[in-house]
């Protein structure tokens, strides 16, 4: 494994809705709640967890989109919310993101050159000719033929307006890609393209990913290291073979067992599923967030909040093990 | 741990042969046209399905590729001005229900035919309770009471697993989570015990471990209620999962057609074959996935000859030229390819 | 095999530009093609003026008073035997003066002030809302004969209380779109990108708002020209003898049971520029409907 | 509920304040002096510096506000110049007339616009859609003050049906409401119109079809109650328009109100009517909209129950 690149510390982000003056209600939404977590060069980590488990708010936080409540997010060794702001430019330099819907990501009113060529403007790093040269090599990189460079979105389709976002992700010669569930809004044959075309990338380029998503599967296929979160926070991490083969804590277990597997043949499988709903991450009880849906859950649960310990390589907050 | 047992359970694998009289639903050469300004759109291009009572019939393809307008078309829900259905026989339990007037399909509609949606979060009025809007159907097709239909679905939240039925009453569906309410969708759906129950995508919007709930649901009921349900769907895992026929639409068109064994173990078209290669789920990590070329067609200038060609990785130049019919090539496997001609 | 994907990549997703699809919806929309043609006579009569009114607005020949409309007088005569047709034709600059110059004031002020509102949000927007709200509860002709009642009867000074009304309605507007514009992934990704907050306004926000501008640009003239002409029917906008065509509503009225083309003649004409700019509105509205919407 | 409409109310201050101080400036800075504007030309200085300082016209601008708020809050708006009696009860007299006048042509725009905008629904695209829609654009296009000519033209000298103006018998009335109410029954059944085919077009409203309602009863029972949402809200805010709208038919067709007042007002520069009456109708704006407000918060259970 390589360097740490970049890596979260005690990172928190609280949503408080007073409800506004006049009102005796308080909500505290922890999205993100003592995030720990580093992402290793050239590594693709995948996060996975349910809508509402602060995965896109992790990413956001990442990349400086959004202050944190607390903690820090530790970029090359240096706190990207106390850079200078020279230096903030240079790290907006390398970390690039890709988004979920290709139909909101790119801005219905320009072309496609000018959304390529955009990132190399805001950096003064090309104009005019040499801006053209760029943006035609990053098309070319991508799969789009430079005869398109002159249209506006709506008139591509869904996969290719991925791979529009991905060579503007890529103008800059990122390091690092965030890629908020790239490929849920494709359909399943064009999904294999963008997946394919991310590995590439990566080979050629020596990226790093952090890659969230919900489909297990994708992630099985692109991760390296995957990360569980429940309810803001990270309840296991570890080698992605190790943690779909034997997962260590209890959510990651039906999480995986959940996910419907391809052979019809394997459809009568004994199966545990999760009672209940995702619960809501307003006001989230004491003790283990998983408590009130976990089926081995213990007194201990209900009052102690489990860390994140060490299991042979492994980290995982539960009490207990599943092993 | 839950290991998976790899065990095939016999009487998951029922005959293929269907007997007349269990045949619920049977689509024949259904045609759905828009007419827009730019053209005319063959949204659904020469349909022909059969779903048997006590089976589930999975309805896959890519987005555009008409699968749920094969469901708003059986439903007559089809949106006018621009869409219509210009050819085909819907026939339900003996009974030819293309034919009817819309004031006789509203009879139909969520009495023998139900629907379920994809999204649960638009689908239920905001301004009624959830209640309400399940006894609806009750009192309008059964003619019962208030307290009757009250009662009738309180059962049905009971049966679909409501935690607190009674309580859950009176809640507005904003109240509730998505996969509350596509259960509520489900009970609304099932409440007149329909012949035949549509699901369009009802999980596709929902998270994982919800998506496992809800899918058995659907096979616990669809064994206690013994109707026929159409359950269209992108996703191959849940058609492994839940489905015992499997129709494969690309560009309006079924391309196979077969039981889900024959599918996933011995699949002809291309487009089939190219839709599983192309599943990361059997890939390791590491392994390129398989491409399907290019992209989805658009309906307004389709090719000649086979609507697959371009993105074919085995035409040959007569696909260019011959539109291929769909040709039965085993018992109850039918493929729309010119490989297959016999 | 490549050539195969490039023809179906080529032919797909090959719609027309912004405006090629505006004119197809046009020609599709009899309404909104009526109110072109009124309206491009409207404006040719405003800037021909001089050359095609058949009489001198102004001069008054009590000799030819409250003529009926006929082949001499098309549109008849008033109470000084001024010829009708020809003060239409002369009003018709001052209603589309008014029409133009305070809406558009009133649009820059809007535009400016709901997309600032709405990108920085917090105080500023709260500022400024709480003004828009301050406006919005005016009883708008109230507040523009209170300012022509401070200022003065003058053409200026309509513009100056038109505008000081109208801003409001586009603020909102502006500002409420601009809530939704600024959550889109395409703002985000210009601000991972380390884009200026002005360059996002002037280059993201601002261009995906045009479309609603246009169309409450198109609706705007016409309440501009009818509170002008209510203004003037009033007594408190423009003064005789200008050819405004309110106020020739309003000296004709004493002569209503009389003289009844006096009066209703121009009212005519407000009408018909008026429904002119409503149709025209429509259709741009269902014309740009899928640019309103997403 | 009540800690919504209270905080509702509490919200509806500074917009009065801003308003009242709006109006309170843009009045003072009139050039010329209003004292010398009400007397006679041949008042000695010494009167006019009396009369000044009896009107608290010498302290300073904002002391002055402070005054107006003071005397406001205990329905104290000051006494007219030209008339020399109260404003307050000159108010109270006209208000009777205005309100009477406002309601008949809400009711008269809501009984024509909400019913038109729905069968132009339910025959989309036939003559009664265009007919109706037609008319309810001629409605928005006609100025008032010119519609009221037009009326009185044919209804009461050609026809001699209904009486030219005044305000002594019911069908006096007729007229006014509904060249008032015509403008806001076309927006209103424009409004209901594209509020509904748009709320048709949601996702539940396909549910209600799949359920096996008939499209009048899908219209009715679910259509309906969420595509009044934006209709109430604009009729609440039609109030507004139609007091200051009434303003121009009052004048056309002599009805003592208080837009009468205000226009009356402008014209004979009597300033402290003016205030009082622009600030009374401003009240009743804001209290419209408040109405606008609670209604929709009736209606939508998504922000009762938030």
């Amino acid at each position: 494994m390589g360097e740490i690149l970049i890596q979260s510390k005690n990172l928190k982000k609280y949503f408080v809705d007073t409800g506004g003056w006049l009102s005796k209600r308080k909500n505290t939404v922890k999205a993100v709640d003592n995030v720990d977590l580093e992402i290793y060069q050239h590594e693709t980590l995948a996060l996975v967890g349910e809508s509402g488990c602060g995965k896109s708010t992790l990413a956001r936080l990442l990349i400086n989109l959004l202050e944190p409540t607390d903690g820090e997010v530790c970029y090359k060794g240096e706190n990207i919310f106390s850079l200078s702001a020279e230096a903030t430019k240079q790290f907006k330099k390398q970390v690039q993101f890709i988004f979920q819907d290709p139909y909101a990501c790119l801005n219905p009113r320009m072309k496609v050159s000018d959304i390529i060529g955009e990132p190399l403007t805001t950096h003064k790093l090309a104009n005019g000719t040499s801006k053209e040269n760029r943006v035609e090599e990053l098309m070319n990189l991508v799969g789009l033929r430079k005869e398109f460079m002159n249209r506006y979105p709506h008139q591509f389709s869904g996969g290719q307006r991925q791979r529009i976002g991905i060579a503007r992700a890529l103008a800059l010669n990122p390091e690092l890609l965030i890629c908020d569930e790239p490929v849920s809004a494709l359909d399943v044959s064009i999904q294999s393209q963008i997946l394919n075309l991310l590995k590439d990338l990566q080979g050629q380029f020596g990226l790093t990913y952090f890659f969230i998503s919900h489909n297990l599967s994708v992630v099985r296929y692109m991760a390296d290291r995957v990360c569980v979160m429940f309810l803001g926070k990270v309840v296991e991490l570890g080698n992605c073979k190790e943690i779909f083969e034997q997962p260590l804590h209890p959510y990651t277990a039906f999480l995986m067992n959940a996910a419907p597997i391809p052979n019809p043949r394997l459809r009568n499988r004994e199966r545990l599923l999760l009672e209940g709903e995702v619960p809501s991450p307003i006001n989230p009880p004491p003790g283990c967030s998983f408590h009130a849906r976990c089926p081995y859950v213990q007194e201990i649960c209900r009052v102690e909040e489990p860390k994140l310990t060490d299991r042979g390589g492994r980290k995982c907050a539960c009490h207990f093990s599943l092993t | 741990m839950a290991e998976y047992s790899a065990m095939i359970d016999d009487h998951t694998i029922r005959g293929t042969s269907t007997p007349e009289k269990d045949k619920m639903l049977e689509v024949k050469g259904l045609k759905t046209y828009f007419f827009t300004s730019k053209g005319v759109i063959p949204a659904v291009d020469d349909i022909s399905f059969t779903v048997s009572r006590g089976r589930i019939l999975g309805v896959v393809g890519e987005s555009g590729c008409g699968k749920s307008m094969t469901a708003l078309s059986i439903m007559g829900l089809v949106p006018p001005p621009t869409g219509k259905i210009v050819a085909g026989d819907i026939i339900l339990d003996g009974k030819n229900i293309a034919s009817l007037t819309e004031k006789e399909m509203c009879q139909i509609r969520g009495n023998e035919i139900s629907m379920v949606f994809q999204e649960p979060m638009t689908s239920l009025n905001p301004v009624y309770t959830v209640g309400k809007q399940v006894m609806e159907a009750a009192i309008l097709h059964q003619h019962l009471s208030k307290a009757q239909a009250k009662e009738k679905t309180l059962e049905m939240f009971k049966l679909v697993g409501i935690p607190e039925p009674k309580k859950r009453l009176d809640s507005y569906p904003h109240q509730l989570s998505g996969g509350l309410r596509q259960r509520v969708m489900i009970a609304m759906a099932l409440i007149c015990r329909p012949k035949l129950l549509i699901a369009d995508e009802p999980t596709t919007a929902l998270d994982v471990t919800v998506q496992a709930q809800i899918l058995q649901l659907m096979k616990k009921l669809q064994t206690e209620l013994d109707s026929a349900i159409v359950l269209i769907t992108h996703d191959m895992g849940v058609v492994a999962e839940v489905c015992d026929d499997v129709t494969i639409m690309y560009a309006g068109k079924i391309v196979e057609q077969a039981n889900v064994f024959e599918i996933f173990d011995n699949c002809l078209h291309p487009y089939t074959a190219g839709l599983l290669k192309a599943m990361p789920a059997f890939k390791e990590n590491g392994e390129r996935l398989y491409n399907i070329p290019g992209m989805l067609p658009n309906l307004l200038q389709l090719p000649k000859g086979c609507r697959f060609y371009p993105r074919c990785e085995c035409a040959s130049a007569i696909c260019a030229e011959q539109e291929p019919d769909l040709v039965e090539v085993g018992q109850g496997h039918f493929v729309r390819c010119l490989k297959y001609r016999g | 095999m490549e050539s195969q994907q490039q023809a179906i990549e080529q032919s797909q997703y090959l719609e027309e530009s912004f405006f090629a699809e505006l004119i197809q919806s046009f020609k599709q929309n009899k309404s909104a093609l009526v109110g072109s043609i009124v309206l491009v006579l409207f404006i040719s009569a405003a800037v021909l003026a001089p050359f095609i009114a058949p009489y001198d607005p102004y001069n008054v020949d009590m000799s030819q008073q409250f003529q009926r409309p006929s082949a001499q007088y098309l549109l008849g005569t008033d109470m000084f035997g001024r010829d009708i047709l020809s003060r239409i034709i002369y009003g018709s600059r001052i209603s589309l003066v008014i029409g133009l110059i305070p809406t558009l004031i009133s649009m820059v002020i809007g535009t400016i002030l709901g997309l600032v509102a709405g990108y920085y949000g917090k105080k500023t927007d709260y500022i400024i809302m709480r003004l828009a709200d301050i406006v919005m509860a005016f009883p708008s002709l109230l507040l523009a004969m209170v300012v022509m009642y401070t200022l003065g009867a003058s053409l200026l000074n309509i513009f100056i209380a038109i505008s000081m009304v109208n801003w409001a309605g586009t603020a909102r507007v502006v500002r409420s779109q601009t809530l939704v514009l600024k959550e889109k992934e395409f703002v985000e990704a210009a601000k991972i990108m380390g884009v200026k907050n002005w360059v996002i306004l002037l280059r993201h926000l601002f261009p995906n708002c045009i479309p609603s501008l246009l169309v409450l640009f198109t609706l705007g003239i016409p309440d501009a020209i009818m509170s002008e002409a209510t203004l003037s029917f009033l007594g408190v906008g423009v003064q005789p003898p200008m050819a405004s065509w309110g106020l020739m509503v309003s000296t004709g009225k004493e002569f209503l049971f009389m003289a009844p083309w006096v009066a209703i003649v121009p009212g005519v004409a407000i009408l018909i520029v008026a429904l002119a700019f409503n149709f025209l509105g429509d259709g741009l509205r269902d014309a740009l409907d899928p640019y309103l919407k997403q | 509920m009540i800690g919504f409409i209270v905080k509702r109310i509490i919200s509806s201050i500074p917009i009065l304040l801003g308003v009242t101080l709006l109006i309170f400036i843009l009045l003072h800075i009139v050039p010329g002096d209003p004292v010398t504007l009400m007397m006679n030309e041949h008042v000695d200085p010494d009167t006019i510096v009396r009369v000044r300082a009896q009107m608290h016209l010498d302290e300073p601008i904002f002391v002055q506000y402070l005054n107006f708020i003071w005397d406001a809050l205990h329905g104290d708006f000051g006494v007219s110049y030209k008339l020399n009696r109260s404003v307050a009860t000159l108010l109270l007299d006209a208000f009777p007339n205005t309100l009477l006048l406002a309601i008949s042509a809400m009711i008269f725009s809501w009984v024509v616009g909400v019913p038109a905008g729905i069968l132009s629904v339910v025959k989309k695209y036939s003559v009664i859609d265009y007919f109706f829609m037609g008319s309810a654009l001629m409605g928005v296009s006609m100025p008032v003050f010119w519609s009221g000519l037009l009326l009185q033209y044919i209804f009461a000298f050609k026809l001699g049906w209904l009486p030219v103006s005044g305000f002594n018998n019911p069908l006096c009335l007729i007229m006014p409401a509904v060249v008032l109410g015509w403008g806001a029954a076309g927006t209103i059944a424009r409004l209901t119109r594209s509020s509904l085919l748009e709320v048709m077009g949601n996702d539940y409203i396909r549910t209600a079809r799949a359920k096996g309602l008939q499209t009048i009863a899908v219209l009715f029972n679910h259509a309906l109650k969420n595509s009044f949402l934006p209709v109430v809200t604009v009729m609440a805010i039609q109030v507004a328009s139609m007091l200051s709208g009434s303003v121009i038919t009052e004048t056309v067709f002599s009805i003592p109100g208080i837009g009468r007042i205000a226009v009356n007002a402008i014209q004979t520069r009597d300033l402290p009517l003016l205030q009082g009456s622009i600030l009374f109708t401003t009240i009743l704006v804001i209290l419209g909209n408040l109405a606008a407000d609670l209604l929709y918060f009736l209606l939508d259970p998504r922000i009762k129950n938030k």
